[in-house]
């Protein structure tokens, strides 16, 4: 059998040491109406076979045309050092360190992931990982409720859709509120509505929650959304996008309570949605509300410092109902992956991988322009922004032929909105290339002619 | 919600007051030193480590200790000052982030050493029961990395995507055929994403019948804690019903708990203790009777593919752990998956989008609102994709007949490995066990002094990690084995013959065991202290705030 | 040729001569078991082995031990027995191989855990004189893996093999930069091979002149053993000469070797003492006014990048080690390459096929036979292209300034390291060394009675490998210590430190350094019995002649 | 710079230590007219970069057709395990085990390697790998010489050609005499030929070489041949393929003294020529002349079994110019792929191998002989044979463009022998597929009607 090591001798030797004929009498205990007769799957391949089927199946995937294409997933180089760790059996065939003594490797990586996130977020306290952006945003959504006691969290529009999704599936549980606060038209946070959410004294608010950059790509006015939310004794998260960390202000130094966010760019391929790397961060006045895995230093009988997990009653293998979170497995290896690739970057390479998707981005808009694809929003942005392009999903499909894969058809998100409906959002990265900018705005100059 | 805001001093003592319960706080036993306080081999700087270690440097320096101003190697074009003149002054970073400079070389022995201090799979025998740790095939590793596989953006349209819309969908369906269920939704990250995702289907499908008097879910006393954390992110109050004296659920005491109050019974099968539910046909009767639907935690599947079909045997919804059961790794705590099925019933409120194949054999996903009833999204894109791969082909390389044969090794390894250990430890529940079976050593314990946590400790300087102690909660002083059925019978019987022997070194040394372990890297730690004064993140930092070149 | 039919019992006498000259047979002194004999922590089968190492189970098994019959994946489908029904009987193999049965699980538990008993570059610091054990980049073990380059096969028309050929080409070129010589072959596997390689375009050099008696190579006594070797494997006698006080060439010994026997000077620059030959200008007049050639050994060319081209400065023939200058990884003893530049008078001799550049930038190989004037070929394609591309990466990732660069740091790095251990060992040759220096421990051995074998079994225990010992043969108790430019300075001080607290050691506790090293998994080994009673495979095997399933 | 971790402060820590202001003065002993002024080399790249490079160069590489190609080096399937291990830094960033107590994990895979390839070769002394199969053939003509103290060795026609100019490339030095045994018209060599050539007492021969299978895919009476050469007191050399020997008869049963051959089909890609994996083996009675690494099994002070490298004295480092051989470096990562490689595949796997190869090249002799190339000789083959293809190197052209590698024109390596020249060497293994067979056959039946 595949990768049983069992012979036929040991199966004998174990039933004789059972003192039973045959492995049958093992499951006698399934009620014979519950048996079932055997599976009807396609028969064993040989590792030959297999490897030639799966390679045939990643060939029909299409990841040839020259992307623009980010909306929370991004391109980004990744050091082959992030491989090279990641796939040493050491780290990936390993489970939570729950024995400290020979986990050390595990409880330290996450131990240093936890303090690259406190320097990138300023924040002091970071969980080991959750299962994504969209999962962490949730997370930090229920945070503001439990800390506050309160039932209603305001939420940006221009956050991720998928994180807004998935944030009111997680409030379906528990009958909470959450409420969109609306955009501006140069595509930001609407803050004078969100004043008027917060001033409701009869709904009072337990978090305020905005993007940075937003989900159009731009930069919110983040010190001010969370001194309003402050103001209504509300907490405020930011959702953010750890590259651009390294050049924006970090969420602890404008105030937010809570930060979440994807750590897919952090040297994590794209795989079609994961797994990936949710970020969540808190202020220490937070610690026993965060959700997920702590590791904390600590010493051993030797006075050796050391690692291990901490202030684990908050977790559901102890506290059960009454956990922070029913977050079991996480996602520890992005983690480690996160991890390796900040320590090969460095503080400047991030700032680089940064600063180059600015440039790159900037290219990026002068070459559309120059193809008659304006910029839809004022606001300033990072890397990603939003182009005005009548009939925008039909001129998306086309440029696919072409292959140009011309970013993300607003339209998909905002069918209702007659504006966002003939936008394309696009980005660029370090990866990007002038030939790839080049031939996406001639493919689109030769489309609208 | 049940969260509240907690005053920090009841919560730090109510969870000290755990923690010591689950003897994670314990201070080291007087005499626990003496052990390594000998003489050291010979002085110098890694005399004391050497020790320990075979060779090259013992436990490593964190990163920012390692970190110089100014070090660092060339992974992308430098970018000028000017690059960043369009961000507003207001929205920009003021000093670099104060992340750690070194270079390629330093980082790539920080962490080979230490990935050096883990043990894994890959080293050893990891029996923890509950976990399925069994060997991770390195064909699924490649095939995960195949660049049509990995650099595939989520949001591309379907007709770039159609490989692996097909391998999730061939998925899909596999699982199905394995589990007996309907439908099944691959989004879920991880076993207990999967639990909230289907708890979630129960409550729409109440909420669907305006059947909204159901605000409780039932789970035995055996249930793993993901089970009631569930419940209670999911809205619902938990009630517990206890285990009867062989190990299964209290028939009686589950038909006094349903009612038309009962929203769900959760309930794992095999269970924690490694035992399938001899009253299953009864039991879902009774749940169904009393209108309440009927949810199985599949974390303990890989004792009963092929023999056992949830769906087929009537249960509502259920959540499997590819990282358990599909061999997907465990990533030193993650990523996982955990897909979860339904029966007909639940089917309309899967989460989207869902992945449909067309007549002339193409897929798609589903369109946003495409399927009203759905609960909705419970993560950002179609699933961890990469995991799932990884199950494909381990699915692909069995066949049924394969994993039949999976499920009866697993089983006939465990039973033969409790059967090795039954003079030495008692085994509370003495029927044939499924894929783990639970050992105590209260008696032991009696005797000597010598706790569980104790013996785990010792089990590490024999070469192996230690099996889950304490846990399930039920059953005082717990041993949790699962072997898998990936260990050869040879490993078997060393892992027997070590546990035997701790059992007369208990009798014989006791404070042997109590200053265990002695050849690790580091001994017993200080968790108290951890909890207490918690250090959650490195501070100074050498190279914090270099400017940038420009 | 200079083998002779030696009497076995004459060779092994002779054999256990040199080997005890150079320290590897020694017994164990008194005592040597001592440091290790106090008691275990605690009985049980891993008590004494973990006590070395940290983490699961210590020294293996070998593969026949692990083996059991009828165990074994599925990688190919099977073959049933009439596949070979047309090979006739009398070539087939009457019973199956005796190799191991295992499967994926414990293949990879075996080779893992073997790998965790190595040293190496990834694990800590390297400074084994003479072999420039620097860090071997990741990005290019991702590079020479890209299909397009592994997959390639060696004999496709030029056509489809363009991106290789294109690398080599633009490799030659880069090597001839660097080296200044006016052509390259990358055929060589090693430097010997590229030292035969070498000689033997002298010798058809030679011939293809009819200047037929010249019939010696001439090597200075500080010489690498492939040097000597080479002369002989290529027909020649070997002529050795001293050194003088400085550790050159003494000029007048080497003027009176000198004459029209004299084939070629074969010259390691900078030397195996880490020396710069000062009188280089000389010297190559010398030889070329005897008619001969000079050689040069540049397996220490990591010391003189951007500072010294060897074919500038009037070197007829060198070659490469890329595996130490160029970083491609060492492999546990290769593979690696040994290219071999070439001045003007010895391209016409160029082993073949050469790699050729058309005026419309498209590439392809010499044909058979194109170039009559070459020696033909040193080995059945191109050269280990694999390794190739991997210091293509590393060169492209320097560029000019940063290969001048590592020559600088290397240099520096190891005249810092030389004067931090100058007052507690002695230095012989004490000018600026370039990438690396002979130090001795002559003197503390007289006084102490320690060696440097007890030093560098020593260093073990303090993390490091040791440098090369006794060699070169020349100095007496010498210790051969390359840092290389890929050490950070904290590693070079913990080095220094580490030696220089040894030395105090070997006057305190002689003892102790001669058990050493104790941290290790195994402890210093029987080489004698290993030479006089073979053990060069194993024996018995479980698993043996099974018959193939049918 | 790239990859050392010297900051300016360091460099300047160093030099001051040294008193110097200047690197510059470690450099002094250069003289003058001989320093060089930098180098004329390419920008450094970035790691980024560098990817970018790399990958458009592996692109330019055609190995997408249908490959029939072999003639030495073959493709087949390598388990995912081999890289696994092989990319563990553990081994491939150490070096030769100089320091046993730290180098067991070399040590013992070495010896397990040569445990390995004795039991496939049926004989007891393996060296721990040359650089490939031609280096590997040499050295084993060398060896004859060596231990007969004769000066003549006798090679059959159907050895590989390349292995053969390599040999007679090593031969050069010693002034030693390489001829050639011819073939017969069945493709074997011709063993009456080899009688009357050892027949010439007054130049007697060191060692006879064939090759099993032979060049052209044959198998060779070893028996007799071996038979012959010991009766002239000459060694018999046997040149191998490792995967055949899963199912040939051992070299060490037919009579062999010395077993040469190229690894490369145990688990190494074909990387355009290598790096591959000479091997080498021998009769006890010839250990002292085998050129290269050996290592044997021995105990430590505390009786512990372990492994070191031993019988060094027939190395360069110990004998100098007396060595066995200059080899010093070697193919060490390669024998692990090629010891990984046997220990996944176990004998039943490797005989599937090589049972499959044989069962493929059985369907692609009809396939070829349905499309009218018929096989050259009469000889039996086990997976790689000869067809008769009149033009045969305008055909290969040919069929290149329609995505074909037809195997090998015999032309290019027998320019003179007239019926070669219309040959075609094609092989199959266990991963040619059906597809591939007929493909090839009808791009040939096309181009031929
Ligand atoms: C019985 C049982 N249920 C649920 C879970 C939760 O699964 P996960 O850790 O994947 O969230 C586990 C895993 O530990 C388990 O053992
Ligand atoms: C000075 C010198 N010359 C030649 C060689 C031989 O090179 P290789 O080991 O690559 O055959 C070496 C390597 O050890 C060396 O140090």
């Amino acid at each position: 059998m595949a990768y049983a090591p069992h012979t036929s001798a040991d199966r004998a030797r174990m039933l004789g040491a059972l003192g039973i004929e045959s492995v049958d009498a093992l499951f006698d205990d399934i009620p014979s109406s519950a048996r079932a007769g055997g599976l009807d799957l396609p028969e064993p391949l040989s590792e030959l076979k297999l490897a030639t089927r799966l390679r045939a199946l990643a060939g029909r995937n299409r990841v040839d045309l020259a992307s623009f294409l980010g909306a929370g997933v991004y391109r980004h180089y990744i050091p082959a050092a992030v491989d090279q760790i990641i796939s040493r059996g050491e780290f990936y065939t390993a489970y939570t360190p729950y024995q400290p003594e020979i986990s050390q490797g595990t409880l330290q990586t996450i131990y240093e992931y936890q303090s690259l996130l406190a320097a990138l977020t300023g924040l002091d306290v970071v969980s080991a990982s959750h299962y994504d952006g969209a999962a962490a945003t949730a997370e930090a959504a229920l945070m503001t409720i439990r800390s506050t006691r309160r039932q209603r969290v305001l939420a940006s529009r221009a956050i991720h859709r998928h994180y807004l999704e998935t944030t009111a599936t997680y409030f379906e549980g528990g009958d909470l509120s959450l409420e969109e606060i609306p955009t501006l038209p140069d595509g930001t946070t609407d803050l004078g509505a969100l004043e008027t959410l917060l001033a409701d004294a009869e709904r009072p608010v337990a978090g305020v929650l905005l993007g940075q950059p937003n989900a159009f790509g731009l930069l919110e006015p983040m010190v001010e959304a969370a001194e309003l939310a402050h103001r209504a004794g509300a907490l405020f998260v930011a959702v953010v996008e750890p590259v651009s960390l390294a050049v924006l202000a970090p969420p602890g130094e404008y105030g937010a309570d809570i930060c979440a966010g994807e750590g897919q760019p952090l040297g994590i391929a794209p795989q079609y949605g994961g797994p990936y790397l949710g970020i969540l961060a808190s202020t220490t006045a937070l610690v026993r509300q965060i959700p997920g895995r702590l590791v904390g230093g600590t010493t051993d009988v030797d006075g050796r410092r050391a690692f291990v997990m901490t202030m684990r009653a908050r977790e559901q293998d102890i506290r059960r109902e009454r956990a922070a979170s029913n977050i079991c497995t996480n996602q520890a290896l992005c983690a480690l992956a996160a991890t390796v690739y900040l320590a090969t970057l460095g503080p400047h390479g991030l700032r680089d991988v940064a600063a180059l998707g600015a440039v790159r981005a900037r290219e990026l808009e002068a070459a559309l322009a120059g193809a008659g694809a304006q910029r839809l929003h004022d606001a300033p942005y990072l890397s990603e922004f939003c182009v005005s392009v009548p009939d925008a999903e039909r001129v998306h499909a086309a440029l696919l032929d072409r292959g140009v894969l011309a970013g993300l058809p607003l339209a998909r998100w905002y069918p209702d909105d007659p504006v966002l409906r003939d936008a394309l959002l696009v980005c660029a990265t370090e990866v990007t290339t002038s030939d790839e900018i080049e031939r996406f705005a001639t493919a689109l100059r030769e489309l609208r002619s | 919600m049940t969260g509240t805001l907690q005053q920090p001093g009841r919560e730090l003592n109510a969870e000290l007051e755990e923690a010591a319960h689950r003897n994670e706080l314990e201070v080291p036993a007087e005499g626990a030193t003496a052990a390594t306080d000998g003489k050291q081999p010979a002085p110098g700087p890694a005399g004391d480590r050497g020790e320990r270690r075979a060779v090259g440097p013992s436990l490593q320096p964190t990163l920012n200790e390692l970190s110089r101003p100014g070090r660092g190697g060339t992974v992308v074009p430098h970018a000028g000052a000017e690059a960043l003149n369009s961000i507003p002054e207001g929205h920009r970073r003021r000093v670099p982030a104060a992340l750690p400079e070194l270079n390629e070389p330093e980082v790539i022995r920080h962490f080979v050493n230490l990935s050096h201090l883990n043990y894994a799979v890959d080293t050893g025998f990891y029996p923890l029961g509950s976990c399925t740790m069994k060997f991770n095939p390195k064909i699924n590793e490649w095939a995960a990395r195949l660049p049509g596989f990995a650099e595939l953006h989520p949001l591309v349209p379907d007709e770039l995507a159609q490989g692996t819309l097909a391998l999730l969908h061939e998925l899909e369906g596999m699982l199905a055929e394995i589990s007996g269920m309907q439908a099944v939704t691959l989004q879920p990250a991880a076993g207990a994403h999967g639990e909230l995702t289907g708890i979630l289907m129960v409550r729409a499908y109440h909420r669907s019948r305006t059947d909204t008097a159901r605000t409780q879910v039932i789970v035995p006393d055996s249930s793993h804690g993901t089970n009631p954390a569930t419940a209670s992110m999911a809205g619902y109050t938990t009630v517990t019903v206890r285990s009867n004296e062989r190990g299964g659920v209290d028939l009686q005491a589950l038909r006094a708990a349903l009612g038309p109050q009962t929203a769900a019974v959760m309930l794992t099968n095999p269970s924690t203790l490694g035992l399938f539910e001899e009253g299953i046909v009864e039991l879902l009767e009774a749940v169904h009777q009393a209108g309440a639907l009927a949810y199985m935690d599949g974390a303990n599947l890989n004792a009963v593919m092929g023999r056992f079909k949830p769906g087929a045997a009537g249960f509502d919804v259920m959540h499997f752990n590819v990282h358990k059961t599909f061999s997907t790794p465990h990533g030193g705590g993650g990523p996982g998956a955990g897909p979860v099925g339904v029966g007909a019933i639940l089917k309309p409120f899967l989460p989207g989008p869902r992945v449909l194949r067309d007549e002339e054999g193409s897929y798609r996903l589903e369109g946003d609102g495409e399927r009203p009833t759905s609960i909705g999204r419970v993560r950002a894109y179609q699933g961890n994709v990469g995991v799932l791969v990884r199950a494909h082909a381990y699915i692909s390389a069995h066949g049924g007949s394969g994993l039949r044969q999976v499920s009866e090794d697993a089983v006939l390894a465990a039973n033969y490995l409790k059967s090795r250990l039954s003079s030495a430890y008692s085994i509370p529940f003495d029927r044939p066990c499924k894929h783990e079976f639970v050992a105590t050593a209260a008696p032991l314990k009696r005797e000597t002094g010598v706790r569980t946590l104790d013996i785990a400790k010792r089990l590490i300087d024999y070469g192996f990690h230690p099996p889950t102690i304490y846990f399930p909660l039920i059953v005082e002083e717990a041993l949790l084995v699962e072997p898998t059925e990936t260990e050869s019978i040879e490993t078997l019987d060393a892992f027997a013959e070590a546990l035997n022997s701790i059992a007369d070194e208990a009798r014989q040394h006791p404070d042997d065991l109590k200053a265990a372990p002695t050849t690790t890297p580091v001994r017993r730690l200080d968790e108290a202290t951890a909890a207490r004064q918690p250090d959650l993140h490195w501070h100074a930092m050498a190279g914090t705030e270099t400017p940038c070149p420009s």
